[in-house]
């Protein structure tokens, strides 16, 4: 039966070229103006180790990468293990393997259903024969793909010359015969295995980025001209970007020695007028704490994009999980105040991104943007036209006010004008120690306690100008999800497909985490019977940061936290939507 | 510095502000402070195109004494945040100060690689041999078995020469300095503030406080001028007055040549557009679109 | 009218000598067996700047620094200036001050009442006629005051000759010429002045020490042997302090380059099987947040001692605040392990600095102390007999184990013995990437779930074991209070104070801050009318903390909060109370 | 080394764990795991009395595989923990290693002060010019100009030379090494390790992933061996071998005799006790009163 969404995963070692196989298959299926979504996991191996990419292809728009994978090719059994209980089958999956890897499971290991195929191929000798070389194995597999399962098989060889067209001729001869001999090899395929087939129109090109791509160009969109950064899996590629394209647009790119420098950079370079902008990971963000505390102290605007991976410490590098809420929000020492935004996927990281600049140039305090490896590195389709935002820049003062001006003004916004190096007559000295409104040091009580005032002053503006919020189903609802960042998408998905059957689910979504967009989210929680809060970390965070600012229901709210490491399926909020609906009122409260 | 020929707009007092200093009598950063006022006022430096950056100590409050743009920052981050305005506003005058402890010990990656790098900033180390402001505890300078607030039984670790740090890392211009001497201060601070690339001037500044009065007579009666005739260009001449133990020579030990950050960055910018216009949004996001 | 409870606070600047003047002042008083306890407040000048020192001193057992002032000594009213809010007088106070200082406000200006005595002294007349320099002053008032106000005369001749002693004998005989000038103009001095007498009988000598002084002696008792630590404002005196005293047991103190190194080098410590501690304030522990994840993730016990200041960033170095709470507790990347402790006073940074390393030591994770610049830097009077705490060491495996041996066994507690260098057979490698029970590193999401359960599964038996909290006041009550930490201190003498007045109020101090002791605080909570949260903390950090993990009863909990840069005082907490007290319940709740 | 003429009771495939290395193949990090392991059955260590620490990258996976006490711990802070464990525990043989962007960039401050503070370490660095853990950005040793992930337009900065470094931050041992040669490698690990005091290692480890197999041939060509007769006591000797361009001269450069950190600090506990016993907690408490 041909379907409009098809999920293929592919798995090998690094030589088996499972990372290219994906890219080539997203970026035909984007040309051809479908809507992708592309994962990749890695061992702990640089070269060479265990690799998988998963590819979701659909005509119809989507919000998660695959979880229930339709079409499964494994180049190696053995590597195929090790990413056991993240790469999860759907019960009718197709699984084409290497025939000459005797370490194959039986389908019953993999929890296959009756309407599965069981694919040997002879991904090698295909190779070797038709190119010459093994390396060729993953241009045969889409080849073969793409004649068996509908995928764009014309693009997909544009895709296969545009890559070669550098090398010799030779190279990209053998490569098309490489692709032609997958070909061929499905047509002769006996069974029902085209029943898989991709239904799809073809429509106009679709942009391909990532979601750390996406975060890069909304810098440069918001005027971000200073970028200082320290390289960190799994965000260096903003690093990397803006390398390339920042001096472009007149900007500056810096390597610091380290992520204390790098923030320290970023804070310098917004002092100096220059909007600014650093991202890490976890252990950067660690790093950055000190510095976090100076930017919001001497109140200057930066931004802080932390691309979130298992924690704590290295922890998993490459693997997703949402756990530096309790840093972005509650870490350093002494009161200090900044703002969270989490972008939900891919396109929303240029949102965020922008609101991030935003509301730090408007309100002069540190931003961070929490992102995870799960939408900063997974590439998906994005529509040109969505990428608007507006721009704010900061307020500048007065030139006449001369000796008048004072740069902390405890005015009834707690934002006083900004000026910078290079105004005349509107010099000041500042510095990371408590001050009065000029900016002299001051160790006084009282001094203190109005200028914690005025800091703090900032928060409900934030929150009511940049109250930014997802919400899907109805407004009343048996269950209502409360989640954030990348769950958004699988949640999404799964609420669709609940409301779809008739139950009754419903979602909010904060894009703005701290602060929190409270007045919306009160009136969707009043509207629920039962709440049921999803998140990715162990302790759960997002869960007890809520409570911090909200009483909730106890007796009517449901918690579903796990570690990170792998990312949230629509099929386990499937199951926890599930479950919540049936739960009965009032819920048992644990002492 | 031919500004000095013409009539000076800008005295030594403007670059004052209203900030009582709060160093105690005595203390050797009163004269590094004239220094730079003096020094700024020669240069003509423009108040509100300078920036003056520095971390936490005795020594960083400096920054609230100079009527330019100021940053009295963090412990031991001066040099990130001064690095982060000169590369963002290559036309600033930008200078960093702060102390041993500040710059050597837990700002000493930054030291080692704002060296490195060659950025167009003056550093200026005010060395006191000692941490002031958290009561006499134990710097990189402190000489080797000095009892301290920390080093009970004497500093059980050997010091640093911080001129030498300097030009192994690859400063462009390192002088050695002495408080005390206010005219040889101003001379050294014009020609560092005026140097294009890293300018590292480390300052002997004594703490009358935690080394005792001493430490001025001490440090004085070490001081050599350079030889007639040294060789600043060269780095192992340069590494003949660093380590010393009875005397103390100052003076510019090291200055040489070298592209800076910034001229390389410029540079950078002007290729990277291929001659071609720059970039608006819409273009940077078009080329994400499948190139096939 | 005589009186047990006397509190003297002194003023001037650096040369006046007014911290001299207090520590003899505290010290003949703890050598006559009185109770003591005195604080010092500084302007930001290292020398010469304002200092007011606060001593209270009584016959009977105190708990908190005096906040009504009975008697001032003013030597510079322009410095008295600059404490401005900080220090409140008695209506009735004596106020003596330098008459040569034209610029004394009025009595009323001080707010000060009916019976209140104001007296112009010439302490600089009679310093320079009776000693021949001013720098005297100190020694006549101490005179003088021992004299007027019945304090330890002859134990404070005897710290003024013990100062002395190793100049020159003129200058110790002029010096004692000068303290009697002192008393000589005591004596000669009319009025009702002798009214505020201290009344007591001498005891035996008591202990004078500081809570940072009370940590570094407990880490010596819980056989800490390595310490490492940088400099900061306000706990460098454990640094000092051990530097002198950690060689003499054997042990090594090094200063290191910076707080990353600082606590990386205790973890190095703690590897190799030595106990480890570090001190530090606000800035260094924000630094120290990447190396506290590596020692949560690889399971490394040491002690972090956190003495807080006035924040965010450099903030108020010198002065105290309760806002370091959020990054003890959630500071760092990851979902990272690691237990609080707060002393309340003194003498309990003895307990809770042993406590810390037990629990370090026992469940191998990172114990962060929070102590105070109120407590780790005011002296106070302690008993040597309440010194004792019993000490726990880690387990150790079985050398019989051999290649058996699992460093990260998942076991039922959570805690798997730990080898260290030297043990035969028993080696491993580890790390701060997610690991396997061997060790071995591994970014599989199911290895990553089962480790963060193990981890986290230390929590409740800490909790249990290490339960440990102040109450006072009935059992029942109209307002129970929940504070921590230095508050203990003002809140159990208002308490004390309210109860004797009839009024029905108790409190509830836990020590341990996380995990905390939330069943006894249950109870406690079950016989309040009302909850009355306190804290010196503008973000009010500890009452949404508590709030992570019990939901409050918000229709009748009222929050009491307020920024650092002076302690909580007895005074405040009795308006508070008051106004607790009048409250109707229930509560209006903001949503 | 007399050891190496008794009977050996420990071989280097004593010293390896069953865990395999995640390195590409070619990687130079294997040239020095091999050398560590022959070393270390050279110098007969006991492995239980042994600790390899380490900080994050490609080459701090080392410790992992070598089978003593192992420590691969966070990005950069491999001297602190290992200074950690030297301190507290100083007859255990501690050895520390790492990737040039771990000891020299994020880590930099605690190579300088571990230099200057002569504890009796062992410090590998491997040195590949790049970042390879994080798939090939600059690191402080790419050379200036060079093109790589984070520097698009060529690197802007001039590299660092981490043996001059280390000679002007008062380290007292400090060779080059190359991991393509092994018993090169071997006999500087040997000596290395064995030295009373700090002692570092810069081994040339070529990142064939990001550095292309080029590295490998490139470094080989420069290498030269140190002259005969070089005088390895004397600092302005040692620096004629530092910040080479077109040649790479490895070997011991230098090495001095200084009283180490362990031999300072054992010393002071002696001198604490005065001769006496050493104090109890009570006696500790009972300083605290009133001396008069
Ligand atoms: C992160 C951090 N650590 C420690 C401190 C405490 N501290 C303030 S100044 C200082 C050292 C001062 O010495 P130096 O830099 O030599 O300056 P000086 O006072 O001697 O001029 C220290 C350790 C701090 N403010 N922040
Ligand atoms: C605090 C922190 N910042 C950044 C990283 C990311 N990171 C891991 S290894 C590495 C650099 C690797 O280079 P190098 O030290 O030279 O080792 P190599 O891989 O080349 O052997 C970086 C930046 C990290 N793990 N932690
Ligand atoms: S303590 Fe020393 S360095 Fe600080 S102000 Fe006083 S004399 Fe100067
Ligand atoms: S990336 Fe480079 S340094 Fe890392 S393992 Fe591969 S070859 Fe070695
Ligand atoms: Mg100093
Ligand atoms: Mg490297």
């Amino acid at each position: 039966m041909p379907t409009k969404d098809l999920t293929i995963a592919m798995i090998g070692s690094g030589g088996d070229g499972v990372v290219t196989m994906g890219e080539m298959l997203a970026q035909a299926a984007a040309r051809d103006g479908l809507n992708v979504i592309k994962t990749e996991a890695y061992g702990p191996q640089i070269r060479g180790g265990e690799t998988s990419c998963v590819v979701r292809i659909s005509s119809e728009k989507i919000y998660a990468q695959g979880d229930a994978v339709d079409i499964l090719a494994v180049f190696n059994w053995a590597d195929f293990g090790r990413f056991k209980g993240e790469v999860v089958l759907h019960p009718n999956a197709a699984v084409l393997f290497e025939e000459a890897d005797a370490a194959a499971p039986t389908p019953a290991d993999l929890g296959l259903g009756e309407g599965h195929s069981w694919v040997p191929v002879p991904f090698l000798k295909l190779a070797t024969e038709s190119t010459g070389t093994k390396a060729a194995k993953n241009i045969v597999s889409l080849g073969l793909f793409a004649e068996l399962f509908g995928l764009p098989n014309e693009s997909i060889r544009a895709a296969v010359e545009k890559k070669f067209t550098k090398k010799k001729a030779a190279v990209l001869e053998a490569n098309l015969k490489g692709f032609d001999a997958g070909v061929a090899f499905a047509k002769a395929l006996p069974g029902d295995l085209g029943a898989r087939r991709l239904l799809y129109t073809k429509g106009s090109p679709k942009l391909l980025m990532s979601g750390n791509e996406a975060s890069a160009v909304a810098a440069i969109h918001a005027g971000c001209r200073f970028f200082g950064g320290y390289p960190i899996t799994p965000s260096s590629e903003v690093l990397h970007f803006l390398s390339e394209w920042m001096p472009k647009v007149g900007g500056s790119v810096i390597q610091t020695e380290d992520e204390l420098s790098a923030l320290g950079s970023c804070v310098g370079a917004s002092f100096a007028g220059v909007k600014s902008m650093t991202s890490t990971s976890g252990p950067g963000l660690s790093l950055m704490t000190e510095m976090l505390g100076l930017a919001s102290m001497a109140e200057i605007p930066t931004v802080v994009l932390d691309v979130q991976r298992g924690g704590p410490s290295t922890g998993l590098p490459t693997k997703s999980e949402q756990s530096d809420i309790w840093q972005a929000v509650f870490g350093g020492h002494g009161d200090q105040l900044r703002a969270v935004v989490a972008p939900t996927d891919v396109a929303d990281c240029f949102h965020a991104t922008v609101d991030a600049f935003n509301i730090a140039e408007e309100y002069q305090l540190p931003v961070i943007i929490l992102s995870d490896q799960g939408i900063g590195q997974s590439r998906s389709t994005v529509d040109e036209e969505g990428l608007v935002h507006k721009v704010v820049d900061r307020a500048i003062p007065d030139p006449a006010l001369g000796d008048k001006y004072l740069r902390y003004q405890d005015t009834e916004s707690g934002v006083a004008p900004m000026s910078s190096p290079g105004m005349k007559g509107l010099m000041y000295q500042t510095n990371g120690l408590e001050h009065s409104e000029s900016g002299s040091p001051s160790a006084m009580y009282l001094t203190h306690e109005k200028m914690n005032h005025k800091r703090y002053r900032k928060l409900r503006p934030i929150r009511d100008k940049y109250e930014r919020f997802l919400q899907f189903g109805p407004e009343k609802a048996n269950v209502g999800i409360l989640c954030w960042g990348s769950s958004a998408g699988p949640v999404r998905e799964a609420v669709a497909a609940a409301n779809a059957r008739g139950e009754s689910v419903s979602a909010f979504v904060p894009q703005l985490i701290y602060p929190f967009p409270k007045h919306p989210f009160l009136k969707f929680l009043a509207g629920c019977d039962k709440l049921l809060v999803l998140e990715i970390s162990f302790a759960a965070q997002f869960y007890k940061y809520i409570r911090t600012f909200m009483t909730l229901p106890d007796d009517r709210t449901i918690l579903f936290k796990r570690s990170g490491g792998k990312n949230l399926t629509v099929g386990e909020v499937n199951d926890e939507i599930r479950k919540a609906l049936a739960a009965k009122l009032p819920l048992e409260v644990k002492k | 510095m031919s500004a000095t020929l013409e009539m000076p707009t800008f005295q030594p007092a403007d670059y004052k502000t209203d900030l009582k200093p709060v160093w105690c009598a005595g203390c050797g950063d009163f004269g590094v402070l004239t220094g730079v006022y003096r020094a700024m006022a020669e240069l003509q430096f423009k108040p509100w195109e300078t920036v003056v950056i520095s971390g936490i100590g005795c020594s960083s409050r400096l920054p609230g004494y100079v009527a330019t743009y100021g940053f009295n920052s963090v412990h031991g981050r001066a040099l990130p945040i001064a690095t982060g305005v000169k590369v963002a506003r290559p036309e600033l005058n930008v200078v960093a100060v702060g102390g041993d402890g500040d710059g050597l010990a837990i700002g000493g990656n930054h030291f080692m690689h704002a060296c490195r790098r060659n950025l167009d900033l003056c550093y200026i180390l005010m060395d006191n041999e000692i941490y002031g402001l958290t009561k006499g505890q134990a710097a990189p300078t402190t000489p080797s078995g000095d009892k301290t607030k920390s080093t009970y039984y004497g500093n059980p670790e050997p010091s640093v020469d911080p001129c030498e740090l300097a030009i192994s890392m690859g400063a462009t211009w390192v002088a050695r300095g002495f408080s005390g001497d206010l005219k040889g201060t101003v001379d050294l601070l014009v020609k560092g503030m005026s140097h294009k690339g890293f300018a590292f001037l480390n300052i002997m500044s004594p703490c009358v406080t935690w080394r005792g009065d001493d430490q001025f007579k001490t440090l004085k009666a070490k001081l050599r001028n350079l030889p007639e005739g040294h060789d600043p260009t060269s780095r192992s001449e340069a590494l003949k007055f660093t380590r010393e133990t009875d005397i103390m020579t100052v003076g510019l030990l090291y200055e040489v040549k070298q592209p800076s950050l910034v001229e390389r960055l410029s540079a950078q910018k002007v290729t990277s557009l291929r001659g071609g216009a720059p970039p608006t949004t819409q273009d940077v996001i078009k080329s994400f679109y499948p190139a096939f």
